[in-house]
């Protein structure tokens, strides 16, 4: 018995594929781009292939994510506080409080050892698409994602960012550029500025150990390195964050097909 | 089932536009008043005609001709960042359109009255009418209700000021002020409050016969645009019958009643029915809201009409948005409880200040420190600009998901 | 005598060499990256090439744009409200209106008579990142920049795009996208929401005799002209080198400026 | 010591968010209390005559992120009252005693109530100022309020606040506004020797000091001005209007006047600057005190007046500082300024008189978008010669 869980982000399309105790076989991620259709199949069938496995032989799928409506072949769909929680929960188990970091939003949520959302805050209005704008800074600095991956948040001081709208962030940081700042120093102010709002999220819902760090910006070594040297608390997160919101979704997978067979 | 109240809602809304310009009343004054701790009774006594600038603004944006209105706001040099109930009132009144609305042609002001009930936008608002105008501007100041309430000063201060108002109305209205008259008008309010309050109240049963917000704010108008008149008190007393008939029937406006919500905050009138449908498609009802409650009908009525004058300035100091967070929490909790509400949406709207700021701290007081679930949203009560149907959907599906997964008997949230 | 003027923008280095008539005889474009510098020498040296000359034949040389100081050798520096009005007007004599959607700033300028700035405008805070906006829209919906403005000409029903905020319009895409709504409907869509807020801020210093002018590089989409044209109720002017409006300018200054100097040498 | 020196000295402490000036006093006057003052006007006089510390709360200007207040504050409340609240929450205003909030706007109020729940059990005071000034019963009113606060400060200060400790502080007011009024004229004479972002720093010094300590930088400074020699003549003297409450950045207007225009006059720290004349010396303070508050407050956007004309203090300065221009200067998202903009850009517009609007944000520290603007508008005025040829 296979259960799935397909996450269609705003930029990438994760998916993962559970055994029915719960083992992942198989995973996959692809850039989401315009058709989101097409992101879902392609990420469906690295994870197959991983998997060893057809699509006939998935018991259940389960779609999460914003474009989680566009997946004809999910089941149900499931929103993202509750698959972030449930897979965190289930990854670092001692997790009571996530960040989800995407590209459009960032969530906090508080969870128990069930992985069950006790409660959850979304960013302003006004400061959405910070995981856009990582991806927009690259090239605004001319400096590719892979390097951006690896560069780490400043030692002393960091570069003071003050606007949470990124198009304007993004206007204050040509101003540095202009000042003469290096990428160094501005990426580096980015992920400070990132890790503190992130933090000011995760306290609005109450800060409870363990703090698991997921989502897209999760798997970028300095964003998680600002957040937990803001929060001055370690905090659970690795190259495989990336994939707990589709994770959580064949979580969910897994009791559906268990309450039928009830 | 047909809304019969809502529709004699509609048609009192209608009359009172078409009133406004029409033929028979030409050679009445004209008074602007805001409506948020406007007390609108003593310019009736004179036979105003009553203009309420924010009711022009609801009216545009709820038939979506607020955006051409706020960009004729704009063109008059208003920025962005000004609240879109005058920019689209402005827009009407002194851009291209020159007061005509589709709903009916709005009348030139005699005189203008600020009220300064919890906005202080009302005055710029007022000034740049007067400036277009040139018609006197009058005030009544009402001081910000601390959590302790009002005091016998702040009374005295808006007793002081409507007072003083009278002699103006005199010479602008040419009638003499009647102090019985202003009192029969009264008695009318105050029957008309007791019959609004008595439906709401029907938002306590199982299952809600009404909808306290997306409903409600309908059943709302006359209490807005007729209080004091035989029309309000009829209105309401049909309003109650329906009710009624409702509640006998268990009939609830969502079918199944699934969740019973508390909201607090505006509409965004721009794009209401697309957000209560956000609601109803969950089974979840506004069992109560503050905004229906923010004229004069907050928490009952703690004085009657016997000294008209104390009357009046008493019910000046009711308006919702001139409390303080404190007594705003104070309320909240309390509906919460009466009405047994499973969570609280919170609508923070980006053109009001009174309305949205304090509505985070009352998200994270009700959300952590009460235990109920509390929904922080953003938009705008004019500007669609600022409703982004996917974000809002998203988190209302998000928050109302949790809520079923909370009622599945899923563990239980602990104290945080 | 030949001069030149470099525009660095936030997101691409212009460069063009003027000869003694105005004619632009060479062009350079680089994008500017984080290093504006190198960008400009390599733009300046591109255009020198095309221009078949060596930097000594340079007599003078302006700089604008956002990185206008960070440019080595420019003689002369000015804002590109300036030097976008003085290229506008120098491409048509009788614009009064000049429009400069940017990658992240616009200007609307009113010239008076004589082609000086009168009056301007920067976009504000939600109106910002145009240039930026559509670069974003073109990747999400995987069509080239330079095809975006064609393809919305073949629209039929535009898809409203209501947010003002760039963001939150993203997220509003990427749904039209979920319900699989036609690219050129969506991209119609995006060009109307933004010629509203250009329009919005080009009416504050808006004046209606006279000529409209666009410049910078969204001038070269034609689904964003035609939309601007029907919000403005105008015929909008569009050069060719609409691209390099701010650094024609600038050359044209520089020029003034060589010129200025002879008279002043020649004495009275 | 040389006025830039001077200048120099006091810019140094300027944005400390630990606020040492409060330390320092209360090290100096053991026992002593120190009260936070929201802009635009509380009755410091009071605070000050309880033997208290009035201190300007006006936000951090720049020197934090507003992480936490973010999350209490929408993204459109002015910087201001987010990163006052951010202070706050960071904890670097536990040495105030209490906290007062003046009725200028929803801000402002609101505030005054959300104080409340992140500093529970420190009085957060609530003062009313009657916007009806020119009803009868205002003043009345106002004197309640003033009484009221006057009881809260004394129960503060454990100690009553006599009519001879009122008079007193006003004179001490009076005099620190006398000072301030002959350095404006100096300012608006001699723009050269005196620059408007000097002239700021110097009335920032006393956001969190007491008025007479105030008063001495303020008279060295008029000492060294008299022999300061006079720099290169400003290309445009313009008056900034619009900044009375959030206080602009520094280097905002440093970097404004080095590109050539000198602030001959603005209405930033207005508070300070509140008083059309001198407070009366003599008869019932609290009397006076409301009187003068009701009849003799400089025009502003934050008090409604009959007359409504919010472009008197416009021409009013203008006149008084022969300026050729205004600089529309509004903090983001601060609505009485944006309203009244509207009428002062119409104003400029009638009498073609040269304007730049910008909006600024006290947390704001890079300012290519006003500089830009500055210079087109100064190239556009120096006319460039070629402009216009068409070629």
């Amino acid at each position: 018995m296979l259960s799935c869980g397909i996450d269609v982000g705003s930029s990438q399309t994760k998916c993962v594929i559970l055994d029915g105790n719960a083992i992942v076989q198989g995973r996959g991620l692809v850039h989401s781009g315009a058709n989101l259709l097409r992101a879902a199949r392609h990420a469906l069938k690295e994870a197959l292939t991983e998997a060893g496995c057809e699509e006939y032989d998935l018991t259940i799928a389960i779609g999460t994510g914003y474009g989680r409506f566009a997946i004809p072949f999910s089941h149900r769909t499931a929103t993202e506080p509750s698959c972030h929680a449930r897979g965190a929960a289930y990854r670092y188990p001692g997790t009571r409080t996530v960040l989800d970091a995407g590209g459009q939003n960032m969530t906090a949520i508080r969870t128990n050892a069930e992985g069950a959302v006790l409660d959850f805050a979304m960013n302003d209005k006004c400061s959405a698409g910070s995981g856009r704008f990582l991806e927009s800074l690259t090239d605004l600095l001319g400096i590719p994602m892979a390097q951006l991956k690896e560069m780490q948040p400043p030692s002393e001081k960091p570069l003071l960012l003050t606007n949470v709208c990124s198009v304007l962030a993004e206007q204050e940081i040509l101003n540095y550029l202009e000042g003469g700042k290096d990428s160094e120093e501005i990426v580096g102010g980015v992920f400070m500025a990132l890790a503190r709002r992130g933090a000011s999220l995760l306290r609005r819902v109450g800060l409870e150990d363990e703090i698991t760090f997921s989502g897209g910006l999760s798997h970028i070594r300095g964003m998680a390195a600002a957040l937990s040297e803001v929060l001055g608390h370690s905090v659970n997160s690795g190259p495989d964050g990336v994939y707990i919101g589709a994770l959580g979704a064949a979580l969910i997978g897994l009791d559906q097909v268990m309450k039928r067979t009830e | 089932m047909e809304d019969k109240a809502r529709s004699a809602a509609g048609l009192l809304v209608d009359r009172y536009f078409r009133e406004l310009d029409s033929e028979e009343n030409r050679d009445r004054k004209v008074v602007y008043l805001f409506t948020s701790g406007g007390v609108s009774e003593l310019f009736r006594t004179f036979d105003f005609r009553i203009v309420m600038p924010e009711i022009n603004a609801i009216h545009c944006a709820r038939r979506n001709l607020s955006v051409d209105l706020i960009h004729a706001g704009e063109d008059l040099g208003y920025s962005e960042g000004v609240c879109s109930y005058v920019k689209s009132d402005l827009g009407l009144m002194l851009g291209p359109t020159k007061g005509c609305a589709p709903f009916g042609k709005i009348p030139p002001p005699d005189l203008i009255v600020i009220t300064h009930g919890g906005c202080s936008t009302y005055i710029k608002w007022a000034e740049a009418l007067s400036r277009e105008f040139g018609c006197p501007v009058r005030m009544i100041d009402v001081p910000f209700v601390r959590e302790e309430g009002a005091t016998e000063f702040d009374r005295a201060y808006v007793l002081g000021q409507i007072r003083e108002l009278i002699p103006d109305c005199e010479k602008i209205s040419g009638t003499r002020f009647d102090i019985d008259k202003l009192g029969e008008i009264l008695k009318l309010t105050a029957q008309t409050v007791e019959l609004w309050i008595k439906l709401l109240d029907y938002g306590k049963k199982r299952p809600s016969p009404l909808d306290g917000f997306f409903e409600a704010v309908f059943y709302m108008s006359p209490m807005t645009l007729w209080r004091g008149t035989k029309e309000a008190v009829s209105y309401y007393e049909l309003a109650v019958e329906q009710m009624e008939n409702r509640a006998k029937t268990r009939f609830s406006p969502v079918q199944v009643e699934k969740f019973r919500l508390l909201f607090e905050g505006s509409p965004p009138w721009p794009r209401f029915g697309e957000f209560g449908e956000m609601f109803w498609q969950w089974g979840a009802v506004a069992a109560a809201s503050t905004y229906v409650r923010l004229g004069c009908a907050c928490e009952g009525l703690e004085m009657g009409p016997e000294n008209p004058m104390e009357f009046l300035a008493y019910l000046a100091g009711l308006s919702y948005y001139n409390w303080s967070y404190g007594k705003k929490v104070r309320f909240l909790e309390k509906l919460a409880k009466e009405y047994d509400v499973d969570a609280i949406i919170a609508n923070s709207v980006r053109s009001c200040r009174p309305v949205s700021i304090g509505l985070l701290d009352l998200r994270n007081h009700f959300a952590r420190e009460m235990g109920i679930p509390t929904l922080f949203l953003e938009s705008d009560i004019a500007d669609p600009s600022y409703f982004s149907s996917v974000q809002i959907l998203d988190r209302v599906n998000t928050f109302l998901q949790g809520l079923t997964e909370r009622k599945k008997g899923r563990p239980r949230r602990q104290k945080a | 005598m030949f001069t030149s003027g470099i525009d660095v923008g936030s997101r691409s280095t212009k460069v063009v060499i003027l000869d003694s008539s105005g004619r632009v005889v060479g062009r350079g474009l680089r994008l500017t990256g984080g290093e504006p510098a190198r960008s400009a020498e390599e733009a300046y040296g591109e255009a020198l090439l095309a221009a078949r000359l060596d930097k000594g034949r340079i007599e003078a040389m302006a700089s604008t744009g956002y990185g206008r100081r960070l440019v080595p050798g420019g003689d002369l520096q000015f804002t590109t409200v300036t030097c976008h009005s003085i290229g506008a007007h120098h491409a048509f004599p009788r614009t009064r209106n000049v429009l400069d959607v940017g990658a992240l700033r616009s200007a609307a300028v009113r010239l008076d008579e004589n082609g000086r700035v009168h009056r301007f405008r920067l976009n504000d805070r939600c109106g910002a990142g145009v240039g930026r906006f559509l670069e974003r829209v073109a990747e999400s919906l995987e069509i080239p920049i330079e095809e975006i403005g064609q393809v919305a000409l073949f629209s039929t029903s535009p898809q409203p795009i209501p947010s003002v905020c760039s963001v939150l319009a993203e997220t509003e895409i990427l749904n039209h996208i979920t319900h699989e709504d036609k690219p050129a409907d969506i991209l119609r869509g995006v060009f109307e929401a933004l010629s509203e807020r250009v329009a919005s801020m080009l009416k504050q210093v808006w004046i209606p005799e006279g000529e409209t002018t666009l410049t910078g590089g969204v001038a070269k989409n034609a689904g964003m002209v035609r939309a601007l044209e029907d919000a403005l109720k105008t015929r909008i002017n569009i050069h060719h080198d609409s691209e390099f409006m701010g650094a024609i300018g600038a050359a044209l200054i520089a020029m003034e400026y060589v010129q200025g100097r002879a008279r002043a040498e020649s004495g009275p | 010591m040389p006025i830039s020196k001077l200048i120099e000295r006091l810019r140094a402490r300027l944005d400390d968010p630990t606020y040492p000036e409060i330390t320092e006093w209360k090290n100096a006057h053991p026992g002593g209390k120190a009260i936070g003052c929201f802009p635009i006007y509380a009755p410091v006089e009071m605070v000050r005559a309880a033997g208290m510390l009035p201190v300007l709360i006006a936000g951090a200007a720049g020197g934090i992120g507003l992480d936490e207040a973010d999350g209490c504050l929408q993204s459109f409340v002015c910087s201001v009252g987010r990163s006052t609240l951010e202070l706050k929450l960071d904890g670097f205003l536990e040495k105030l005693d209490g906290m007062m909030f003046p009725s200028i706007c929803e801000i402002s109020r609101g505030l005054s109530g959300v104080w409340a729940r992140h500093d529970p059990g420190k009085p957060v005071i609530y003062i009313h100022f009657p916007q009806n000034t020119r009803s009868e019963s205002a003043k009345s009113y106002l004197m309640s309020e003033l009484n009221r606060v006057k009881d809260i400060l004394e129960s503060i200060a454990g100690a009553p606040i006599t009519y001879d400790a009122l008079l007193s502080s006003f004179a001490r007011y009076n005099r620190r506004a006398e000072l301030l009024a002959r350095l404006d004229i100096l300012r608006a004479e001699h723009p050269a020797r005196f620059s408007g972002s000097q002239s700021y720093v110097l009335r920032l010094a006393g956001m969190r000091i007491p008025p007479e300590e105030h008063s001495a930088i303020l008279e060295e400074a008029l000492r060294e001005l008299e022999d300061t020699p006079e720099g290169k003549t400003p290309k445009l003297r313009m008056v900034m209007l619009g900044a009375f409450c959030e206080r602009p950045p520094v280097l905002m207007l440093e970097s404004i006047e080095e590109n050539g225009i000198a602030i001959v006059a603005d209405d930033v720290l207005l508070g300070q600057a509140w008083w059309k004349k001198p407070l009366e010396l003599t008869g019932d303070p609290i009397e006076n005190l409301a009187g003068h508050y009701l009849g003799e407050a400089v025009p502003n956007a934050v008090v409604y007046r009959h007359d409504g004309r919010p472009c008197d203090s416009l021409k009013l300065m203008m006149e008084k500082t022969h300026a050729d221009g205004v600089l529309i200067a509004s903090a983001k998202f601060c609505h009485p300024a944006h309203h009244d903009n509207s009428c002062i850009v119409r104003e400029c517009e009638k009498h073609s008189i040269p304007y730049l609007r910008i909006e600024y944000e006290e947390i704001e520290q890079a300012f290519e978008s006003i500089r830009l603007q500055v210079e087109a508008l100064l190239e556009a005025r120096e006319r460039l010669p070629f402009a216009g040829t068409g070629h």
